[in-house]
């Protein structure tokens, strides 16, 4: 079996569905949650790209004794720090979709005509 | 409907570009460690002092992005308390907690807190830190804002709470700055590894992390109860 | 990794990708939004698998367990049904 | 010396500290976002001397770069560091104007300040995506803090396409870091060479979807004229001052000083072209003025995004001062424009053509404010714009490029004619008469002198662009400052 294909894969999976369901949906809250499914399958393929074959993971809890082989910590920190990101964003758009529900009475964009979409 | 089969079309052809792209360039798991990585994982525990090099990243050597994202999450706390503020409150019948939901989150509640401040302290000993730890902690809120039936922490206290966890950390950041002449220097003696109090500033970074992110998201949590 | 684990990995995928049509064709917005719990929850294990622990518990803690909470508050807003 | 680190993390104290200074007093945020700019604006000068030939260098933690994070201030990121700190404060004094109950407001204001400083600052890839995110989320929040159903709208739309950008703008870094192992900007530059030729292609298209959505490149900028339509008045202000010219200093940094030269020129060319000629017709079409207004301003960040595309590769430092002089003459412009319509209209957020009828007879002190920046823009003599557009017609008759000379021209009369238009019908008629307070006067008037001022000695002002443009083509110069004899 490819490790490659299911880690890679399914991450890019999630992009794309992420993506599609962002671009097609009609509820606004189905757009977030299309953007986020798209962020969760960035941060997996953020961290897939990490893996180093054999690696552990870079926490030395008998130190003194160092592994050499471990896995890329960078893309690790990174995501810790999108995957905040994310959720910030997410609740922003919340608030955002919460104001719409009350001024425009739906959550369906083919309803805000407001501004030509 | 045609549109749309289109529309998955062309995002599942551009899936697949980046899938080719990414497994002809970066073949999984095939990478050597090199670059800054190489340098973290030889010299983090010397350089630093804490034993979960991920933390030590994270706090440390990529600790302005760090303060960035605390700001990120600080932006979203206020920004949706301003974008929520003047929403009309529903009145509705709220269905009572059951007696048994009443008394088990009232004796787990502080045994979440306690959870919460085990994972920001341990933060540079074992995988967790502040983030995770300060959900935790708005997860404990958040189960007794469901749970019991006057519960509400004061929105003064949370706010309070927040602005001057986020003074304390530009702070320290300061301090780093006035002793060794770099923001977020880590000034603190570094300690034997493997310890509780080693590090340096880690643990507190951590600990002011975890109840600054602790209080923004039970702000957001009340926030979007009360609207 | 060894094959065990890796075919563990392939079961989960499957959720994940059943996890996603769901979320794109449910017209309830309570089953969407549990269904990114649960690919949020799964792309959890998928790190501890690719020994990231760290962010393993951030996404579960984040991800899984505080995003569906202020969605769910959200939903409660805006109405669970997607109306055509 | 004071380290230029101090205008992040002293913006950033004083945006953390308003909740609790609000406790003290209700009085005092709305004072707030001054004084930081003010502090951060005396940093900035006084650092000016101490930038000299490539880059400053500010580290982090306590570590030389790659290692930790780095701040990298050169000559053009200290331009539009001071650019910001100025429009910032303009428009904080502005805000002092007006009532606002809620502290939060402040707050996002001054976060926004931050994350565009942060970004001009960095020398980080990473740390620049952070900025950016601090950037766009607390633009959604002040797009979206009207409240009313435009502007729920255009921030949504922001937000979407936003929200995906920025993370495909982390794609290209990941990319980046995994060829490179390193995420400093410095070093990547170094080591651009040893990077495959379709890894470059690729991650260039992810980082210019990234930035393509703050610099309103087409088809990202679906965005940009309903958040520019629907938000308030000041808040457009910003949009088109700020931010935007955040989204320029990126490009520029990231394609030419870590690409070194332009990549993936042509899609760049062909996006900024089609932006430029689209959203320049589109204003034509707009019987909204603010909307006219809106499409201007995504024609002219086009605009330089095309300047940018078609001289960068050739190494010219005069078309880059071009870029430069057309940037601070457009921030100052738009911005006088955005603030003096607002007021136009008495803030009643009806800005359709007809309704502005006579509005300038009547406010003539707004009248000639309005006038000044469409003046400026159209690039009348004696103000800034002039020296802008002509030395953008000089540097693209040097490159003897004569179907863009002939396209710009073209297109300038469409601008002219459409400006022309809104003047005309501003002075026609009888109007509505406004009352308006001193301080947004004085704040409109602020603008409207220094686009005089830099039209009738326009030396100094040319000046320190040419030194900007020039140390942004030094790149080995700054790849050296900053990593040292590595």
């Amino acid at each position: 079996m490819d490790a490659g294909l299911i880690f890679y894969g399914s991450a890019i999976f999630l992009m794309v569905m992420g993506v599609f369901i962002a671009i097609t949906g009609r509820h606004l809250i189905k757009i977030l949650l299309g953007i986020d499914v798209f962020d969760t399958g960035l941060n997996l393929l953020i961290v897939s790209f990490g893996y180093i074959n054999g690696g552990t993971a870079p926490i030395f809890s008998k130190y003194p004794n160092i592994f050499k082989n471990v896995v890329d910590p960078v893309p690790q920190a990174l995501v810790l720090t999108a995957i905040v990101i994310g959720v910030a964003e997410m609740a922003m758009g919340l608030a955002i979709v919460m104001q719409i529900k009350e001024k425009f009475g739906t959550c369906n964009i083919a309803k805000l005509k407001e501004l030509k979409w | 409907m045609i549109r749309r089969l289109i529309a998955l079309l062309v995002s599942l052809y551009l899936g697949y570009i980046l899938y080719s792209f990414v497994y002809v360039h970066f073949p999984f798991g095939e990478r050597p460690l090199r670059g800054v990585a190489a340098h973290y994982v030889e010299n983090g525990i010397k350089e630093e002092g804490a034993t979960n090099i991920v933390t030590s990243i994270v706090t440390l050597y990529r600790g302005f992005d760090t303060l960035g994202e605390v700001t990120v999450l600080f932006l979203a706390a206020t920004g949706l308390g301003l974008i929520l503020a003047g929403m009309k409150r529903e009145e509705e019948e709220k269905p009572e907690p059951t007696l048994i939901m009443e008394t088990v989150t009232k004796y787990l509640f502080p045994l979440v807190l306690l959870f919460g401040s085990y994972i920001f302290i341990h933060g540079h000993l074992t995988p967790g830190g502040g983030f995770p730890a300060g959900v935790v902690i708005a997860t404990g809120y958040f189960m007794m804002f469901i749970a019991q039936r006057s519960f509400t922490p004061s929105e003064y206290l949370l706010s309070a709470t927040e602005s001057f966890a986020g003074t304390l950390y530009v702070i320290v950041g300061l301090l780093g700055l006035a002793l060794a002449f770099s923001f977020l220097d880590n000034v603190m003696p570094l300690g034997i590894p493997n310890r509780v109090f080693s590090a340096g500033i880690i643990p507190v970074i951590y600990i002011i992390i975890g109840f600054k992110v602790g209080s923004e998201m039970t702000g957001i949590l009340l926030h979007l109860k009360e609207a | 990794m060894n094959s065990l684990i890796l075919f563990m990995a392939l079961g989960l995928s499957v959720v994940l990708i059943v996890g996603t049509i769901i979320i794109y064709l449910s017209k309830d917005l309570l089953v969407a939004i549990l269904g990114s719990a649960v690919i949020s929850l799964i792309a959890s294990i998928f790190f501890l698998i690719l020994q990231a622990p760290d962010v393993a518990i951030t996404e579960a803690a984040i991800g899984a367990g505080l995003t569906t909470g202020i969605l769910l508050y959200a939903m409660k807003k805006t109405g669970r049904y997607e109306d055509d | 010396m004071v380290s230029p680190v101090l205008v992040i993390a002293l913006t950033l104290f004083l945006a953390f500290s308003i909740p609790l200074l609000h406790m003290l007093s209700k009085k005092l945020p709305p004072f707030v976002p001054p004084l930081a700019m003010l502090i951060n604006l005396w940093i900035l000068i006084t650092n000016i001397k101490h930038v000299g030939e490539g880059a400053m260098l500010i580290t982090t933690a306590g570590l030389k770069p790659p290692i930790a994070i780095n701040l990298a201030i050169d000559k053009f990121s200290l331009f539009f560091a001071i650019l910001i700190q100025v429009i910032g404060f303009l428009l904080s004094i502005y805000y002092l104007s007006q009532e606002r109950k809620d502290m939060r407001f402040y707050m996002l204001f001054l976060l926004n300040i931050l994350g565009a400083s942060g970004i001009v600052m960095t020398g980080d890839l990473f740390n620049s995506f952070v900025f950016l995110e601090i950037l766009e989320i607390s633009s959604f929040g002040l797009v979206a803090s009207g409240k009313d159903k435009k502007a729920l709208e255009g921030g949504f739309k922001y937000m979407m396409i936003g929200a995906i950008g920025s993370s495909l703008y982390l794609l290209g870094i990941i990319v980046l870091y995994l060829s490179t192992g390193t995420l400093n900007m410095a070093h990547i530059a170094k080591l651009m060479p040893s990077i495959p030729d379709s890894v470059k292609l690729f991650s260039s298209i992810l980082f210019l979807i990234g930035i393509g959505v703050e610099v309103e490149l087409f088809p990202l900028n679906a965005w940009a004229p309903d958040a520019y339509h629907g938000a308030m008045d000041e808040i457009s202000t910003q949009l088109s001052s700020i931010i935007s010219k955040t989204g320029i200093y990126l490009a520029a940094r990231i394609f030419l000083t870590i690409y070194g030269g332009l990549y993936a020129t042509n899609i760049i060319f062909y996006l900024a072209i089609t932006t430029f000629i689209i959203a320049e017709l589109a204003a034509l079409m707009q019987k909204n003025v603010k909307r006219m207004l809106a499409y201007s301003s995504v024609g002219q960040m086009g605009l330089l995004m095309l300047i940018l595309s078609v001289f960068a590769k050739r190494g010219d430092v005069f078309a880059l001062t071009t870029v430069i002089l057309l940037a601070l003459n457009h921030a100052f412009g738009k911005g006088l424009l955005f603030l003096s319509l607002g007021s136009l209209t008495g803030n009643t957020r009806n800005y359709d053509i007809e309704d502005l009828k006579g509005a300038g007879r009547a406010n003539p002190v707004l009248g000639f404010l309005f006038a000044t920046g469409v003046l400026s823009i159209i690039g009348m003599p004696i103000f800034f714009g002039f020296w802008s557009k002509i030395s953008l017609l000089i540097s693209i008759m040097k490159a003897n490029l004569m179907y863009l000379l002939a396209l710009l021209l073209l297109v300038f009369l469409v601008e002219l004619y459409y400006y022309a238009n809104v003047i005309v019908n501003l002075f026609k008629g009888e109007g509505k008469k406004y009352r308006i307070g001193v301080i947004p006067v004085s704040v409109m008037l602020l603008f409207a002198l220094s686009l005089i001022v830099f039209g009738l000695w326009p030396h100094p002002v040319f000046k320190i662009a040419q030194n900007a443009a020039a140390s942004l083509m030094e790149r080995s110069m700054y790849i050296s400052s900053i990593l040292g004899g590595m």
